[in-house]
């Protein structure tokens, strides 16, 4: 047998590993600046300060993350983080026994609206870039028009879910670990967790296996979108009433930059949610430390964004030197045209324009 | 735990009822006691504006008489050029106490406009245990109710200041007399210096902020109320491009006699919109922002610019070293705001003559050290 | 030889027409698969062999003809329908996710469950027992098959086609990228299906393997079925024969007479990098030489070093008594180098764009200032090439394989190089466009373009050569000269002898 | 099918060729739709066509249809360019910083901008074809570092004053009779254009569709698929710059602009069946994107709808308008011969 095992020496470090690796390396330049300026960044407010900001970004992010690994992405998740958030204050009006309703109310909007996105991008093949943002902008019409400010009203019983916590660790944040177990679980246990990454890494291969690639698709934006719904919930548990405004947070754009540092390949097909946590996690420490550090609002935006293009720089040179001279599957750089000779779909002109389109 | 006690929801401040239950942003009472309190004599030094109050309900602080001199303030961004100017002159004040010994130290943290950052922002100062006393000023009313309320069990004097939240909690809440009366100024300049049939167009910012909102919800009482007609009202997101192409394109429909903003950002953009058309200067109501003001001077047009005072950035400060000290202070303390007319308009410009154009007339800081560099070379 | 029990018949494919954007390339064939059979379809490249597998199994849709199993007829309007109908393919292309697991692709679409939940260990354990079925222990279920080599992962496509519960299994190709020992583990393998009874359909190019393996086999020729015979009553000239209609020698244009073997035009001393080792080749004009070779001996990979794909870490290259060191293609293609990528679509065209702008591409990215200049030749070009085109304009993706060929061939030429490597070239086209393609090398050959092929195909490789160079594991195993037999060639490549 | 070179069926006709080029692969659906909007305004308000109207229109949507050429080179080599939005924000700013008012200083600024431009275009290009960061990612990182840059060195909000010279390629235009005046703005967005569509003829432009259609293909014939891709990014960068020139001469310096731009300029594009992914679509699909875009809002306008519901409405106008290009795309594709 002459090669079956080509996997040179640097190989060896999973993605996930290495985007831990660079957790902790955050983890550890932020402890030694924190401790030069005087304080201690695993000190229990510092902890908790940190465990917080990530809750939020968590959930979005890690529905997200099924998304883009199926090589669609969602632009939409602000809106739909809105407009679930005043769905929930509204439904339960103050009353603790409308929680659960409120909570269904939510879910049912919010799988609504994956289902729709997945459908347009799936079955009337729009591309998921302007699928997303234009039912971005038709939730955001619907909550301009309809509500006018924060509405509803969270009773005290749900608003625990924005602001107990055990220990240091804030229930939000508990609750949000726990739903990526359960992410992870899903990818790593289930068919259609499976199918997530043939759909994001060849269309064509995973409809030959049998696949039903439109489902998959569509399970995904539905995922998605709930847990940018949880995130709504969240937002309404920590505000105390629903806001519209939260659209304008940036969390569509946050969430994507999230998953991307957490090591998913934006074109689909690799990663992880166990990445994107830390991916998460990377932000919210950066964002602890630099508060901590009292860094100029607009230098913060400075330093987000380099921090995003070396990382996710890092990552994709490190692909390029392991991957031999001559790949087999085509490069995973940028824009690439997908590998070797596929066949198309049955009977389907090779579909065009996958790739970096997102 | 950090959560807020079990309270009826919406708390029991004087801010409270803000919005009535129909999502509606008008609320009578309120309504009728900003425009009563525009005519009401402030107390207090009449150069120190800050200082002054309207109508004040003094309260005891000697429970929170300390000697700790850490000062922390959440800022809700700086992401608007009253936001902007404001900051500077709070930082100018702050470092006027600090010479002074007054206070020793001044976190902030900054949550670009995002409510949730900012209730993270709130609860790392109250986890951290250091801050002597925490300012805040809250990016959405409602929203930030129960982390300003986790901040008020702490036990550190808390100061709010130009956005309420629904909850008395706090030591002061500092603020302007409000949106209702700014948005009554301008509509009741128009109103009067308008023939009656004259039309109006309502430019506005983004739906769904209370103070913007408060004075959209008076302008449209008063111009109910007489016999202007409003064209529409258009949501700009304050994009001078957005304005002028808006102003075109209504000008390009019929007249528009009268133009009311519910911030001066890009009022400049629809003078120009009149101009560009060749047609004749609307009576304009813009604001006390210095682009606008000096076109208004140029130009020799009817217009006022109603005030959302932005001096109010240096009284939470000096509020926060009076009840270190046990003085008193309002439990609502209401400063004026007082819309800047063709009579004292030049005055105004003269003062500010060295400063940007995107600074606004009453920032009040002429009197702090760093008077005029920091706001000039920002 | 062995003796299959020809027992019951299993599938019957009567009149299977099946056209690509209008050009039929099946003209109505009959196919008989029987329980216990090793059934070999041949054919020539672009016979259609290929598509009428994919028709069997559910990835096209027939335009007439029916298919029957176990005398149902049935119709797959899916792979999936085809696959639960007890049909499985090796398809001849790579249908892998790299970034999954080999039991992950093995099992995809059907992972085992327990209690709704995938069964990662039993799948795991099934791709094990699976592996060692075929005696392949070394490869971990595990694994990602990115880390695998193009072997490796054949096995894992081979593997994926025999985990499901298939009576009916067709195989396009599937030696094509295995060695030695491997091809001895498949036909194991094989011979062990037939016994419990499978039908197999097998596609290969290899005559060997056919006579090794088959118990009948069915030629195609143009679309269209030729004979289906008793692989015993069949010998292999014959068999050559139904296959491409005549004698082979005809097949190849002669050498033309006023072709002068001049100067040595591209020069390779002592190239090596990571695959490949002691690479020393000269091509003169007015020569042909071929290299020849198992896939994955490193023909490609010397195309690739020219070209400043995967560079020489060691050694020179000359081009007209010049050194050059091609870092990229873009130096190579200044060089005087021009390359006919043996992927056509994925490195060859870009699809969605005119058969005029992909012809000009290799100027307008060169010599962008002589680009209008020089393309108005390009039409007589073209022209010179018979493409069967609606115009300039029309997008290469709707043109046939053959077609799209020419406007490779087009985009080069424009560009007068002094060397031309062409790498599998008459890959999936058709006998006239390939006959096309021989007679125009002939033609260049004789204007003193040096001419390097590579090709899997013996028959080309022997015909078209002035020399042929060997290759095994990225060294030179061995020159040959015109005329040697494809037994010699094969005897090289393979390693049993060394010439 | 017949055997042709294709020069001789070339010439036969070509007014239908460069139809088909124009209307071919989903570009139909923008210009029948802006058809259609300029229609429903038409008879909304026929008033909108008297040419003073139509040049205020034109004066609006120059900035966007700038925009949305260089966001056309950027996507068809398959890219993206995220920060094109925050880079005329950024640049309007510049200005106002930088010149202050003083007339003499209009045109140093103006080349300092353009400096400015290809730099952050050379950045964004070389972060994507050196460094292989998805142009998403890059372009989002350079659109964030821009926001916090320029307000950092601001100190949140714009300073300075624009000059009257820099102004009027924006505001102002050639006074003439009938017309009132024809907008600079206009004849710069026409030069755009034109130089656009001849550019895209030229061997550069085919090679950086061939790019974005086949990256390995091109690189294989010769192209240096890692300039051509930089220079799309340095192409969008500069064509920003213009339009950020366009936009701040139209309404001077507010804190807001160039908020949003990028996605509208996106959007424009795709729009205008302009595949994401790169290889296909056209300079005046894309230009016909951007009027749409433009002509929608006016529309909206016009009906008086309200404010709020106006996005509302463009969401479902945008997503319809390209699930039926794709609709197209995926039928029969082959003319009949
Ligand atoms: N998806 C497709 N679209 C258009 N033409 C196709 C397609 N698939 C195959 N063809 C054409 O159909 C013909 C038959 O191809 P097929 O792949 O069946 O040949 P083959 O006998 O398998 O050849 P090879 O030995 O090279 O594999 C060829 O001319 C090929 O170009
Ligand atoms: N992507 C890859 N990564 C690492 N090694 C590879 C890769 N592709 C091919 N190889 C190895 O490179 C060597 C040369 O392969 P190459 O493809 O050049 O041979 P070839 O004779 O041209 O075969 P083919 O007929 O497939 O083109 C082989 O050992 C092969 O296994
Ligand atoms: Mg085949
Ligand atoms: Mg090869």
């Amino acid at each position: 047998m002459t090669t079956v095992d080509r996997r040179g020496l640097g190989g060896r470090l999973g993605s996930t590993e290495l985007v831990y690796l660079a957790l902790l390396g955050v983890l550890v330049i932020g402890a030694v600046l924190v401790a030069v300026d005087g304080g201690n960044l695993f000190g229990t407010a510092n902890l908790v300060d940190m465990l917080t900001r990530s809750s939020l970004l968590g959930f979005v992010a890690l529905g997200q993350t099924f998304v883009i690994l199926c090589g669609s992405l969602d632009l939409s998740v602000g809106y739909v983080m809105a407009l679930c958030s005043l769905v929930g204050a509204t439904t339960m009006a103050g009353d603790p026994a409308k929680v659960p309703l409120g909570i269904a109310a939510v879910l049912v909007v919010a799988a609504g609206i994956g289902l729709l996105n997945g459908l347009i991008v799936s079955v009337l093949k729009v591309n998921p870039f302007i699928a997303t943002l234009g039912m971005g902008l038709i939730i955001k019409g619907y909550l301009d028009t309809n509500y006018k400010g924060p509405a509803g009203a969270v009773p005290s019983s749900f608003q625990q879910f924005g602001y107990s916590r055990i220990g240091f660790l804030p229930v939000s944040t508990a609750v949000m670990l726990i739903a990526v177990v359960l992410g992870i679980l899903y990818l790593r246990r289930t068919r259609t967790g499976f199918h997530m990454f043939a759909v994001g890494g060849s269309q064509d291969v995973a409809r030959l296996s049998g696949i039903r690639t439109g489902r998959v698709l569509v399970t995904a934006h539905v995922l998605c979108s709930v847990a940018a719904g949880v995130a709504g919930l969240l937002i309404a548990a920590r505000f105390g009433t629903g806001s519209a405004l939260v659209y304008g947070s940036g969390y569509d754009l946050d969430s994507i930059a999230a998953v991307v540092l957490g090591g998913t390949l934006l074109m689909g097909g690799r990663g992880g949610i166990a990445g994107t946590l830390a991916g998460v996690l990377i932000l919210a420490v950066l964002d602890t430390v630099f508060n901590i550090l009292q860094v100029d609002p607009f230098f913060k935006d400075v330093l987000r964004g380099v921090v995003i293009i070396a990382a996710v720089a890092i990552y994709a040179r490190r692909q390029i030197d392991r991957r031999a001279s001559r790949p087999r599957f085509g490069p995973d750089g940028n824009g690439g045209p997908p590998g070797p000779p596929r066949d198309p779909a049955p009977d389907e002109p090779v579909p065009a324009g996958r790739g970096a389109d997102r | 735990t950090d959560a807020p006690t079990d309270q009826p929801p919406g708390g029991g401040g004087e801010t409270e009822q803000e919005q009535s239950a129909d999502g509606e942003w008008f609320v009578k009472a309120e309504y009728d006691r900003q425009l009563a309190q525009r005519d009401e004599e402030p107390q207090g030094p009449a150069d120190q504006p800050w200082l002054q109050m309207i109508e004040p309900e003094l309260v005891d602080t000697a429970e929170y008489k300390q000697d700790g001199k850490t000062l922390c303030f959440s800022n809700a961004s700086v992401s608007n050029p009253w936001r902007v100017t404001g900051f500077i002159t709070m930082q100018q004040q702050v470092e006027v106490l600090k010479q002074a010994g007054e206070i020793s130290d001044f976190r902030v943290s900054d949550a670009g406009d995002d409510d949730n950052q900012q209730i993270s922002d709130i609860q790392a100062f109250v986890d951290a245990g250091d801050c002597n006393a925490i300012i805040i000023s809250p990016s959405t009313t409602a929203t930030l109710t129960p982390a300003v309320e986790t901040a008020c069990e702490s036990g550190v004097p808390v100061i709010v200041f130009d956005r309420g939240v629904n909850s008395d909690c706090m030591v002061t809440f500092i603020h302007p007399i409000g949106g209702y009366a700014y948005g009554a100024d301008a509509a009741e300049f128009l109103v009067e210096k308008l023939e009656p049939g004259s039309k109006v167009l309502a430019l506005r910012i983004l739906p769904g902020v209370d103070v913007l909102e408060h004075r959209w919800a008076a302008a449209q009482q008063i111009f109910g109320d007489s016999d202007l007609e409003v064209l529409g009202d258009e949501f700009t997101g304050g994009d001078g491009a957005k304005i002028k192409d808006i102003v075109t394109q209504y000008l390009q429909r019929g007249d528009v006699d009268g133009i009311w903003m519910d911030a001066g950002d890009g009022a400049v953009a629809a003078v120009e919109a009149f101009e560009d058309a060749g047609k004749d200067y609307p009576v304009m109501a813009g604001e006390d922002e210095l682009s606008f003001m000096r076109k208004w001077k140029d130009t020799g047009m009817t217009a006022i610019a109603p005030v959302y005072s932005n001096f109010q950035w240096r009284t939470p400060v000096l509020a926060a070293v009076k009840i270190w000290k046990g003085e008193q202070v309002p439990s609502e303390w209401v400063l004026p705001q007082e819309p800047i007319t063709d009579a004292d308009r030049d005055e105004f410009l003269e003062r500010n003559k060295d400063m940007p154009s995107l600074h606004y007339a009453k920032f009040g800081g002429e009197d702090l050290p760093g008077f005029p560099n920091a706001w000039k070379d920002r | 030889m062995a003796v299959a029990p020809l027992t019951e018949t299993v599938l019957r494919m009567r009149g299977i027409q099946k056209s690509f954007l209008g050009v039929r390339v099946l003209h109505g064939v009959d196919l008989e698969l029987r329980a216990g059979e090793v059934h070999a379809l041949m054919g020539e490249n672009g016979a259609g062999k290929s598509t009428l597998m994919k028709v069997l199994a559910g990835v096209h849709h027939a335009e007439a003809g029916t298919i029957e199993l176990d005398g149902r007829e049935v119709t797959f309007a899916h792979p999936l329908q085809a696959q639960q109908a007890g049909v499985s393919t090796v398809f001849q292309e790579f249908n892998l996710l790299p970034e999954r697991t080999v039991a992950e692709n093995v099992f995809l679409g059907r992972e085992p469950r327990r209690r709704g939940l995938v069964d990662a260990d039993r799948m795991n354990a099934d791709t094990a027992a699976l592996l060692r079925d075929l005696g392949l222990e070394s490869i971990s279920p595990q694994r990602r098959v990115r880390t695998l080599s193009v072997a490796g992962q054949q096995i894992v496509e081979i593997v994926k086609a025999l985990s499901y519960d298939a009576r009916i299994i067709s195989m396009d190709e599937p030696t094509a990228a295995l060695a030695e020992e491997e091809v001895e583990l498949l036909y194991g393998l094989v011979r062990t299906l037939r016994e419990r009874g499978m039908a197999i359909l097998y596609v290969s190019h290899r005559l060997k393997e056919i006579f090794d393996l088959s118990d009948r086999v069915t030629v195609l020729k143009d679309g269209a079925l030729v004979d289906t015979v008793p692989t015993a009553d069949i010998t292999p000239d014959e068999l050559v024969r139904k296959m491409v209609g005549r004698p082979i020698t005809s097949f190849f244009p002669e050498k033309l007479p006023d072709t002068v073997t001049g100067e040595v035009r591209l020069r390779i001393s002592g190239g090596g990098n990571e695959q490949l080792d002691g690479i020393d080749l000269e091509v003169r004009a007015g020569e042909i030489v071929t290299l020849a070779g198992l896939q994955g001996s490193g023909r490609t990979e010397i195309a690739h070093a020219l070209f400043g794909v995967a560079r020489f870490t060691r050694g020179t290259i000359e081009v007209d008594g010049k050194r050059v060191s091609p870092r990229s293609a873009r130096q190579a293609v200044r060089a005087g180098l021009a390359l006919v990528t043996e992927d056509r679509k994925a490195e060859g065209l870009a699809l969605n764009q005119s058969v005029t702008a992909n012809a000009r591409l290799v100027l307008d990215a060169v010599l962008p200032r002589q680009s209008s200049r020089k393309a108005r030749q390009i039409p007589g070009i073209l022209s010179s090439l018979e493409l069967v085109s609606r115009g300039g304009d029309q997008e290469v993706r709707f043109l046939s394989g053959g077609n799209q060929q020419k406007v490779v061939l087009a985009k080069w030429l424009a560009a007068d190089p002094a060397v031309i490597v062409l790498d599998e070239p008459t890959r999936g086209i058709d006998v006239g466009a390939k006959q096309k393609v021989y007679t125009l090398m002939r033609e260049l050959s004789a204007r003193g373009v040096a001419i390097l092929m590579i090709s899997s195909e013996l028959q080309e490789v022997i015909g078209m050569a002035d020399r042929i160079v060997v290759l095994r594991d990225g060294r030179i195993a061995g020159e040959l000269p015109a005329g040697a037999d494809e037994e010699a060639v094969m005897q090289v490549a393979t390693g049993q002898v060394t010439s | 099918m017949t055997t042709t070179a294709p020069e001789e069926t070339k010439p036969g006709r070509p007014a239908a060729a460069a139809a088909a080029r124009l209307f071919g692969g989903g570009s139909a659906t923008v210009f029948a739709l802006l058809v259609l909007v300029f229609v429903a305004i038409l008879f909304l308000n026929p008033s909108f066509f008297e040419p003073p109207s139509l040049m205020a229109f034109a004066k609006k949507a120059a900035p966007l249809v700038i925009l949305a050429v260089g966001q056309y080179f950027v996507i068809v080599c398959g890219e993206l360019d995220l920060s094109v939005g925050s880079l005329v924000g950024a640049q309007v700013v510049i200005a106002a910083a930088v010149i202050d008012g003083e007339e003499g200083r209009t045109v140093p600024v103006l080349l300092l901008m353009l400096a400015f431009g290809v730099l952050v275009g050379l950045v964004n290009g070389l972060v994507v074809t050196v460094l292989k960061v998805h142009s998403l990612i890059a372009t989002l990182g350079m659109m964030l570092v821009l926001y916090g840059a320029i307000r950092l060195w601001t100190g949140g909000a714009p300073t300075g004053a624009l000059s009257d010279g820099f102004r009027q390629a924006g505001r102002e235009g050639i006074d003439m009779p009938v017309l009132r005046q024809l907008p600079w703005a206009l004849l710069v967005a026409a030069a755009v254009v034109v130089a656009a569509v001849v550019f895209m003829r030229k061997p550069f432009g085919r090679t950086l569709i061939a790019a974005g259609d086949n990256e390995r293909a091109a690189a294989f014939s010769g192209v240096r698929v890692w300039w051509v891709r930089t220079a799309a990014f340095v192409l969008s960068s500069v064509l920003a710059t213009l339009a950020g020139v366009l936009i701040g001469g139209y309404a001077g310096v507010t804190a807001q602009v160039g908020e949003g731009l990028e996605f509208t300029a996106i959007t424009a594009v795709v729009l205008g069946g302009v595949v994401l992914g790169g290889g296909r679509g056209t300079v005046l699909a894309a230009m016909a994107g951007a009027l749409t875009v433009e002509a929608l809002f006016t529309l909206f306008n016009q009906l008086s709808m309200p404010s709020t519901i106006r996005p509302t409405v463009q969401g479902l106008i945008i997503v319809a308008a390209v699930a039926w290009a794709a609709r197209e795309r995926r039928g029969p594709f082959l003319p009949k011969s």
